[in-house]
């Protein structure tokens, strides 16, 4: 960042005033010390939905990809201080992925931009004022005319249609790039059905999933729709569950809750795909009537000719397509980065038709959700071409940050320094910005108005929950007021004074439509619910194109010779506009568990021929260029493959971001497919450097010794509805009982008696014991819950040099366990959320010498932080090591201005020496209890939601009191799945799991 | 410095002397005799006969209020907050052994010096003579006495072979 | 009696005297070397515990889910030289053994000092160590007390009536020999050990209630030091971690207590003897019968290591069988075998008398014994490494602010021991010249 | 009886100095007295005199003696949220402004105060009011649950008779957990560590 950006300190006072009541805000565990003064700064004037100590909830959308999710705002004292879903939205019913949580630190980021930079005499970029920025960009535009280019990634929306309109008025070009655009998908959809939209995939109605390197539970699409489709569709429901196959060089997030890994050659998928049609025609009778005309091009994929092509053997293929066959519906998803390589096109289409033959168009992939991916990678080559023969005197780009999104090795950054006037509106200092005479910092979606139509049916509203945190100008009022200078038609076009007033002229045109007789109800009951919700519209009838019979499997072209170069999207970064969030960086990688750094993954074989070892740091050369990172031998590879996440290594883009890691696009060549960026077209040669740097993974040992921490029953005894332990004797493997008859009764007994002699003081009243019940089956290891966790409690991240040390503070922590992977077995990945177990007779608890950690009366291991005096036996004696330790005053380090006002004032911000842990949200629980006390009632089940369950798409994670045997959570643990980890220690945990339910034999 | 007892002090380099001399007084009925010595001297001790000490009464009643206090205290201070920890009954007495232990050693120890100290301090050794060889190899004895005893006794001391004997007292 | 005659010391009470108190003379330029070196430790180890209190423990090589380390070994260790002292001074007087007299002072003092060396620990160890005090049962405005039933608070009050009984005991037996200094020294020296001597002649009736009073106290030490490195034991063998629930944890720290102590105090008087000029009062006999003590609970420490891995193999269980395995041949393997080699083998090598009378070779033993002592602690505590679940694995890696903890132990112990030797008579006057009979008239032995 | 249990283990302990922390041990029963505000006229005072009373001086002498005591003006009607929320709810100007442009003051020492307000309200610039009792961060006091079952004008037993005090200072040490704890034992109400340490 240019040293001349200095970081205006906050007006304080302006925040106070924000916050309300000073002190109620930003909790800090500072002991007793109230000797100083502290000053109350009252509201000037109450607004009316602000009581101060309650929290005020504000219905919005998530900006931070296009699948936009319904939000609800949670704020305290006026500043938002938790991101939730929105229970009503048909995306995300009520849950939130990591990454639309962490959208929070982007409003409160420390390096957001405080206001207008511009070109100063010297060149160089400083602080201008407002009405300086938007005459330059007024003048720059009006002097450029036609030869006006917008490149926006704002999805669907108002603002996507205003920037339409306004380049339009000014005569100009707009290109829609984003960096996860489905080009492919787009194309395929065009050729096999001649329509030019995306489909819309309804995971849960599929009784067979096969994805064709889709990684539809990180990025593709709408993460969060397709978890809460799958965990519906593959989550154990007592009769069944789906089977999902995932076909790919890595096992991603996605792969890894596959029920098998197919590891296909890259690039022999489609043969893979077609082969699979071609045993359905063969076998079924129920396919379309013109599917008929297919089967000349598809009989030519016979199972030899499918294995010979993808090197998987015959049995496997055999069994795919006779699985495949029998199942109905089924679903096959491609497209996605994991298989984007240079003939994607032909596999999205050649999985068109096999969901088309099988019947599945209509049933499972929708149409006529007017879905779109944007002009994409192709328009900006055009673009690039467009600059070099100066077609273009002035770009503005919003919502996108194409000099890290495109590979280096393409021209577009020599192109863009060309053009005469380039201007941004990014909110932070990111690579574009950097290349820009201007930048117009926008505001934060929580901060501004707006509205995003994902797709048919779904209209949800932009609120501005907050005063902005920096003074600067949404983007839509940028345009607007750019217009009216212009004046003439531009002028002319856009007469709203404001963004607000625009979209609300917008939405007084839907009101009238729907027949609103009054538009201030219509839009309030809006804002009240976050948008407008209509069925999913008809599914448009799809026929089969002429295109549809000519799809060839021909191995796609690889630059360069040696490995092949796998970048993946990371479920964290996403394109990299993550990784600015500490949140994001300090949540681990859900398949690697490492945090704040770039890796190569590297299967096993391959490293023991390599002769690397893991944290050898390797550099990899392609044509296009190359990079050093850390290896991690990881068995989910296929051989000959490298992989790396992208979203990392940024020249710029604040402190946490920049210079953290490598940039994976950096080897790959720029050279088009056909319209998208192919992302697997590259081989490296990887040379070994002999350096090392620790890879910092939060995960000891990646294999569970046969501990039977996460357990797992096959899918047969499951539906028998066997205990594990039954399933275990079933398969001829039965452990010994943990305890013979008369032990367990010997134990009964004394439990009894030590129960009696617990009956004392509050322990003698009628308390509720929380409890909660986690289900393997559902959890995705998608690591939602660990950032929400972090949101709730207030916990801050310690950064790269503790992870080292393993001192990272994760109440909630997702365990990854691989299975198999040797002599032969395939290689199966188990996850496990691993929180307090809030043992009844917990081990932590008679250790600590002053009580801080002790029962509570309702059944929770208390932690009393300021009674604490830090001798960590408690985390010593805790068998779940789920105690987490200030080893620093990791939070005074943490929250910085202005994230500290992210802090959520019901909890106590830990101070340095102090023993932290899962708590089930008792802030909560007490909230719960104090509304439940003024209105003279008992608290009802569902009246305390943990964070953690609160933001699960999948659902695994169910909370309650064990003591009402109506609640949710009893009936929930009465399930013959239910275990308790380590019930051999007899900690008596209140978390009960149930088993993952695995495809065995029978599959 | 009060006045000094009248009476006789000898010196002894052998023991045996000083045990004939003590053996002797005492059977002239000189009861109140002080014995110095730079090391106990069971043979001395032989000849002053004298009743065993009642410091283990100070120890036995220090160590049990020990054991009370330390039983004591825990229970109490379980019980007056009463907070669970681990699945255990609130005032657990197994753990508490520990504690009731600890207290009966430390009080028993504490008020056994005690006890040594005042129990010495109950014989007032003041004005009677000493003399620094008595703390190197030297054995001392007085013998309080009228001052027209005193002849008598220093020809009886220096007889017993006394390698020197003063007299004392106005 | 025999054995008793054969090694008394052939000198006079006076000689005895004087030669003691001689060591109090003006000591050498060695003397003032050693001492300036251990104030110098000291210095580093209050540097440390401030840089401790301004960043936090996180400066120290704490890695989860270790969260004990170095600090936490350190303490065992220091708790378990003092017991040494006390066994000679306690146990070894009731049961009359005669050669504990020419080196129990020397012992006794280590103990205290060592103690206060490890009261230090938990203070230093502690997270917000300014609220060290809440350990303690005081009365406060929060109507708040300790638990009880935590090992800490347990370890609290061992310690703590450790050192006093401990200190007490050391100062009775100190009472009669300032009074012996006393009466050969002049001037100001002479007012302040009159003053310490509390007024103490040797009169038949101080001697009376002190050999009484002396034994009992005796009586009560041998109980405690026993108790106090069990309880001191019962800090892991409470616990739920594999490699930590022992049974066998009392009784093996207690021998291994004995034995650590041991090896400090030869550590310490075979070159004090030297510098003190006092090699005819502390003999190669008492040596002899030093490293016999050490032979045995040596030999005790090694069964209970064989002990150790037989259960862990024998119970079946794995997480115990994981933990053993990996102190023997996971990433800490070293530490699991310096601590067999030092404290297994080489106490072995005591069964010759050779070695037991050779003074260079039983010097750098009792260097290994130390050494070896201080790992059986730093492997019980990489217990912590490799428990029950896998993901959470780590392994300790020590830094700078654990040495300088550690160095700055050692000179505080180092600077008391030191100053003491100057200041008091380091080998018991009264209870030599108890053992060396008078001179009789008559003559002939009784 | 429960001091006589104190004292004799302190002296079975040999702690010293229990004595200092006796007194505080029982605080709260002193100050259980109620808060009916009688009609006494508040006394004339002006800004001058503030410093001479006790309690931090505030940027406006603001009376409450004269509004709650002479007045009996129901705290809940300032503090407004106080029966609904853990925030007892600093009074915002327009509040005080909602009366004060009408009511301009009895006498000259009034009216000083009064225009500061109303300057203030027109530079649309909060008052800074010197915070008085203040509870440390980590520990959680929900007011509506007090008010709730002690009644609305419970406020004096911790805040003390406020109506009666020209310029507010603390009576009780809030921040002493002793203080919440005597309150707790004694009415035979919950006192589990995490109903306030969360």
């Amino acid at each position: 960042m240019p040293d001349e950006m200095k970081h205006e300190p906050l007006d304080r006072r302006r925040f106070l005033k924000v916050v309300g009541v000073a002190g109620a805000g930003t909790a800090a565990l500072t002991g007793c010390s109230t000797d100083k003064v502290e000053k109350l700064i009252p509201y000037l004037v109450q607004s009316a939905d602000q009581v101060p100590g309650i929290p005020t909830i504000y219905a919005s959308t998530c900006t931070e990809c296009a699948a936009g999710c319904g939000l609800h705002v949670r704020t305290r004292e006026a500043r938002a201080i938790k991101l939730e879903g929105n229970p009503q939205h048909p995306v995300n019913a009520g849950t939130l992925c990591a990454r639309g949580q962490a959208s929070l630190q982007g409003l409160y980021n420390p390096d957001r931009l405080t206001g207008p930079m511009g070109r100063n005499g010297v060149g160089k970029m400083s602080e201008v004022l407002w009405n300086e920025a938007i005459d330059q960009l007024a003048a720059a535009v009006k002097q450029a005319g036609s030869k006006v280019a917008v490149v926006t990634g704002t999805p669907a929306g108002t603002m996507s249609d205003l920037i339409d309109q306004w380049t339009a008025a000014v005569g100009g070009r707009v290109i829609r790039y984003q960096a996860f655009d489905h080009g492919p998908v787009q194309l395929a959809a065009k050729k096999v059905f001649g329509v030019d939209e995306l489909p819309h995939h309804d995971f849960g109605a599929a009784k067979y999933i096969v994805s064709f390197g889709a990684d539809f539970l990180e990025t593709w699409h709408g993460p969060i729709e397709n978890q809460r489709g799958f965990a519906a569709a593959h989550g154990f429901d007592g009769k069944g569950m789906a089977k999902f196959v995932y076909v790919g060089t890595r096992m991603s997030l996605t792969g890894m809750n596959a029920d098998q890994w197919v590891s296909a050659a890259s690039g022999s998928e489609t043969s893979l795909a077609l082969g699979l049609a071609n045993a359905v025609l063969a076998s079924r009778s129920d396919a379309p009537a013109d599917a008929a005309q297919l089967k000349g091009m598809l009989a030519a994929y016979t199972v030899e000719k499918v294995a010979q092509d993808t090197g998987l053997s015959a049995d496997v293929v055999r069994t795919l397509c006779a699985e495949f066959a029998k199942a109905a519906p089924s679903l096959a998803v491609a497209g996605g980065i994991g298989a984007q390589h240079r003939g994607a096109a032909e596999l999205c289409a050649a999985v068109n038709v096999l969901n088309y033959v099988a019947g599945n168009v209509g049933k499972t992939v929708h149409f006529g959700f007017g879905m779109g991916s944007g002009s994409g990678y192709g328009a900006m080559l055009e673009l690039e071409r467009a600059m070099n023969a100066g077609e273009i005197d002035a770009v503005i780009f919003h919502d996108t940050n194409p000099l890290y999104t495109l590979p280096k090795s393409g021209g577009f950054r020599a192109a863009l320094a060309k053009v005469r006037f380039r201007a941004t509106t990014s909110m932070f200092w990111d690579e574009t910005a950097a290349a820009c005479d201007l930048v117009l910092p926008s505001l934060h979606s929580l901060e501004r108005w707006d509205d995003s139509r994902p797709r048919a049916g779904v209209h949800g509203l932009v609120q501005p929950v907050m005063e902005p945190v920096f003074k600067n100008m949404a983007a839509g009022d940028v345009l607007l007021q750019v217009a009216r200078k212009i004046g003439g038609a531009a002028g002319a076009a856009f007469t709203a004074p404001t963004y607000e007033a625009h979209l609300k002229g917008i939405w007084a045109g839907v009101a009238k439509a729907r027949g609103a007789a009054d538009f201030d109800t219509f839009w309030r009951g809006a804002l009240a619910n976050g948008g407008l919700y209509d069925a999913a519209p008809a599914p448009a009838t799809i026929k089969l194109a002429a295109g549809a019979g000519d799809i060839k499997s021909e191995k796609p072209a690889f630059d360069g010779e040696g490995l092949l170069f796998a970048p993946y999207p990371s479920s964290m970064y996403h394109d990299g506009r993550g990784a600015n969030r500490p949140w994001l960086l300090e949540n681990p990688d859900p398949v690697t568990r490492i945090t704040w750094q770039s890796w190569i993954e590297i299967n096993p074989e391959t490293a023991r021929e390599m002769d690397i070892r893991e944290g050898e740091i390797l550099r990899l050369n392609s044509p296009a260029g190359s990079i050093e990172a850390s290896v991690y031998v990881y068995p989910g590879i296929a051989r000959d493959v490298l992989a790396m996440p992208l979203g990392l290594g940024h020249t710029e883009y604040g402190r946490y971001a920049q210079g953290r890691g490598v940039n994976a696009l950096d080897l790959l060549s720029a050279k088009d497919g056909q319209g998208f960026l192919p992302y697997l077209s590259t081989r490296v040669k990887a040379e070994k450097t002999g350096r090392f740097r620790k890879v910092a993974k939060t995960e000891g040992n990646p294999r569970e010794l046969g501990r039977g921490i996460t357990e797992a029953i096959p899918l047969a005894a499951a539906v028998k509805g066997l205990t594990i332990q039954q399933a275990y004797q079933a398969a001829g493997k039965g452990e010994h009982e943990v305890n013979p008859e008369r032990e367990a009764e010997a134990i009964k007994g004394f439990r009894e008696g030590q129960l009696e002699e617990r009956r004392y003081g509050a322990y003698a009243l009628d308390n509720p014991q929380w409890g909660m019940v986690i289900d393997l089956a559902r959890c995705t290891g998608c690591s939602a819950c660990v950032t929400a966790c972090s949101a709730e409690n207030n916990i801050p991240w310690v950064g790269e040099e503790d992870i080292f040390r393993g001192r990272e503070l994760s109440w909630m922590r997702i365990e990854r366990y691989f299975e198999g992977g040797e002599d032969g077995e395939p290689i199966k990945a188990r996850v496990i959320p691993m929180l307090c177990q809030q043992c009844d007779a917990a081990p932590c608890e008679p250790v600590c010498p002053v009580y801080a950690a002790y029962h509570t009366a309702d059944g929770l291991n208390g932690q009393v932080y300021n009674r604490c005096v830090g001798t960590r036996y408690c985390a010593n004696n805790c068998p779940y090591k789920v105690r987490y330790y200030n080893w620093y005053a990791y939070a005074k380090r943490a929250f910085v201005e202005p994230l500290n006002l992210q802090l959520n004032p019901d909890v106590t911000v830990r101070a340095r020496g102090v023993m932290e842990k899962c708590t089930f949200c008792i802030q909560r629980i007490r909230g719960a209890q104090n509304t439940a006390r003024l209105e003279d009632r008992a608290v009802a089940d569902g009246d305390v939601v943990t964070a953690c369950a609160q933001a699960c798409a999948s659902g695994a994670i169910t909370f309650g009191n064990v003591k009402d045997p109506a609640s949710r959570v009893v009936q929930a643990a009465k399930n013959p799945r239910g275990y308790h980890v380590l019930e051999e220690l007899n900690t008596r945990p209140a978390v009960t799991y149930l088993a993952r339910v695995e495809y065995g034999s029978e599959a | 410095m009060s006045k000094t007892v009248s009476g006789v002090l000898a010196s002894f380099k052998y023991e045996d002397c000083a045990v004939d001399a003590i053996k002797g007084l005492k059977s002239k009925g000189f009861k109140d005799l002080t014995v110095y010595s730079a090391a106990p001297n069971h043979l001395i001790e032989e000849a002053l006969d004298q009743p065993v000490s009642w410091v283990r009464a100070f120890t036995l009643i220090g160590a049990l209020t020990g054991c009370a206090a330390g039983f004591g205290m825990s229970i109490w201070m379980s019980l007056d907050w009463p907070l669970l920890v681990g699945g255990k009954p609130i005032a657990a007495i197994p753990p508490y052994v520990v504690l009731g232990f600890e207290l009966t050693i430390l009080y028993g120890a504490l008020s056994t010096v005690a006890g040594v100290i005042i129990l010495s301090a109950m014989k007032s050794l003041k004005g009677r003579p000493f003399k620094p060889e008595f703390s190197d190899d030297t054995i001392g004895v007085f013998v309080p006495c009228p001052p027209e005893q005193r002849p008598t006794i220093r020809q009886f001391l220096e007889g017993v072979g006394s390698e020197e004997v003063t007299e004392h007292g106005a | 009696m025999t054995a008793m005659l054969d090694h008394t010391p052939k000198m006079t009470h006076a000689e005895v005297t004087r030669d003691v108190v001689a060591t109090l003379q003006t000591p050498s330029r060695g003397y003032y070397m050693a001492l300036f070196g251990a104030i110098g430790l000291f210095l580093v180890g209050l540097g440390t515990f401030v840089m401790l209190l301004k960043e936090g423990l996180g400066l120290a090589g704490y890695n989860p889910p270790i969260f004990w380390s170095v600090y936490i070994t350190t303490f065992v260790f220091w708790v378990g030289i003092g017991h040494a002292g006390t066994l000679i001074s306690a146990i070894l007087f009731l049961f009359r053994s005669p050669w504990r007299t020419a080196v129990y002072r020397s012992t006794e003092a280590m103990t205290v000092f060592a103690v206060m060396t490890a009261g230090l620990f938990p203070i230093i160890h502690i997270g917000r160590q300014w609220i060290f005090y809440w350990l303690l049962p005081y009365p406060n405005q929060r109507w708040l007390w300790p638990n009880f039933k935590s090992p800490l608070i347990w370890d609290v009050f061992a310690i703590s009536t450790y050192l006093t009984v401990s200190t007490t005991f050391l100062i009775v037996g100190l009472v009669p020999d300032i009074a012996a200094v006393r009466d050969k020294m002049s001037g100001w020296r002479k007012k302040l050990y009159g003053a310490l001597s509390i007024g103490w002649t040797g009169a038949d009736s101080q001697w009376r209630h002190y050999t009484r009073g002396y034994m009992y106290l005796a009586a009560l030490a041998t109980p405690l030091v026993l108790s106090v490195h069990s309880v001191v034991s019962w800090d892991f063998a409470m616990s739920v971690i594999p490699g930590w629930h022992g049974t066998i944890f009392a009784p093996y720290f207690v021998a291994g207590a004995i034995y650590s102590g041991i090896g400090m105090v030869m550590t310490l008087v075979i070159p004090l003897r030297k510098v003190l000029k006092i090699e005819h009062l502390i003999t190669e006999y008492h040596f002899d019968n030093l490293s016999k003590l050490t032979l045995l609970t040596g030999s005790i420490l090694f069964y209970a290591y064989a002990m150790e891995y037989f259960v862990a193999w024998y119970s079946g269980n794995t997480f115990e069988q994981t933990t053993f395995w990996m102190r023997a041949f996971g990433p800490m393997w070293w530490g699991g075998w310096t601590m067999i080699i030092c404290n297994g083998f080489v106490s072995q090598l005591l069964w010759f008398k050779k070695i037991r009378t050779n003074l260079t070779a039983l010097f750098v033993i009792s260097i290994f014994i130390n050494i070896g002592m201080w790992f059986e602690r730093f492997v019980i505590i990489n217990s912590l490494g490799n428990d029950f679940l896998p993901y959470a694995w780590g392994r300790m890696n020590p830094t700078w602010a654990d040495w300088g903890i550690l160095a700055g132990s050692f000179g505080w112990f180092g600077m008391y021991f030191l100053l003491f030797a100057r200041t008091f008579p380091v080998v018991a006057i009264q209870e030599l010249k108890e053992i060396i009979p008078m001179p009789r008239r008559k003559g002939g032995a009784h | 009886m429960r001091k006589l249990l104190v004292a004799g283990v302190a002296a079975v302990m040999a702690v010293g100095a229990i004595a200092l922390t006796m007194p505080s041990l029982t605080t709260a029963q002193n100050q259980a007295k109620k808060a009916e505000p009688d009609s006494v006229v508040a006394p004339r005072l002006t800004a001058a005199d503030s410093s001479n009373l006790k309690g931090p001086k505030q940027p406006i002498f603001f009376r409450h003696d004269i509004h709650a005591g002479q007045y009996k003006i129901q705290c809940q009607y300032c503090h407004y949220t106080v029966a609904a929320s853990s925030e007892p709810g600093v009074p915002s100007l327009q509040t005080c402004m909602g009366c004060h442009l009408a009511i301009g003051g009895a006498d000259s020492t009034h009216r000083v105060e009064i225009k500061k307000l109303r300057d203030a309200w027109k530079e649309k610039r909060p008052v800074e009011w010197v915070r008085i009792h203040t509870l440390a961060k980590h520990a959680h006091f929900p007011h509506m649950r007090h008010i709730k079952s002690l009644g609305p004008n419970a406020c004096a037993t911790c805040h003390g008779d406020v109506a009666r005090m020209p310029q507010v200072f603390k009576v009780n040490n809030v921040n002493n957990m002793g203080f919440c704890i005597s309150c707790h034992v004694e009415r035979k109400v919950n006192r589990d560590c995490t109903a306030c340490h969360y």
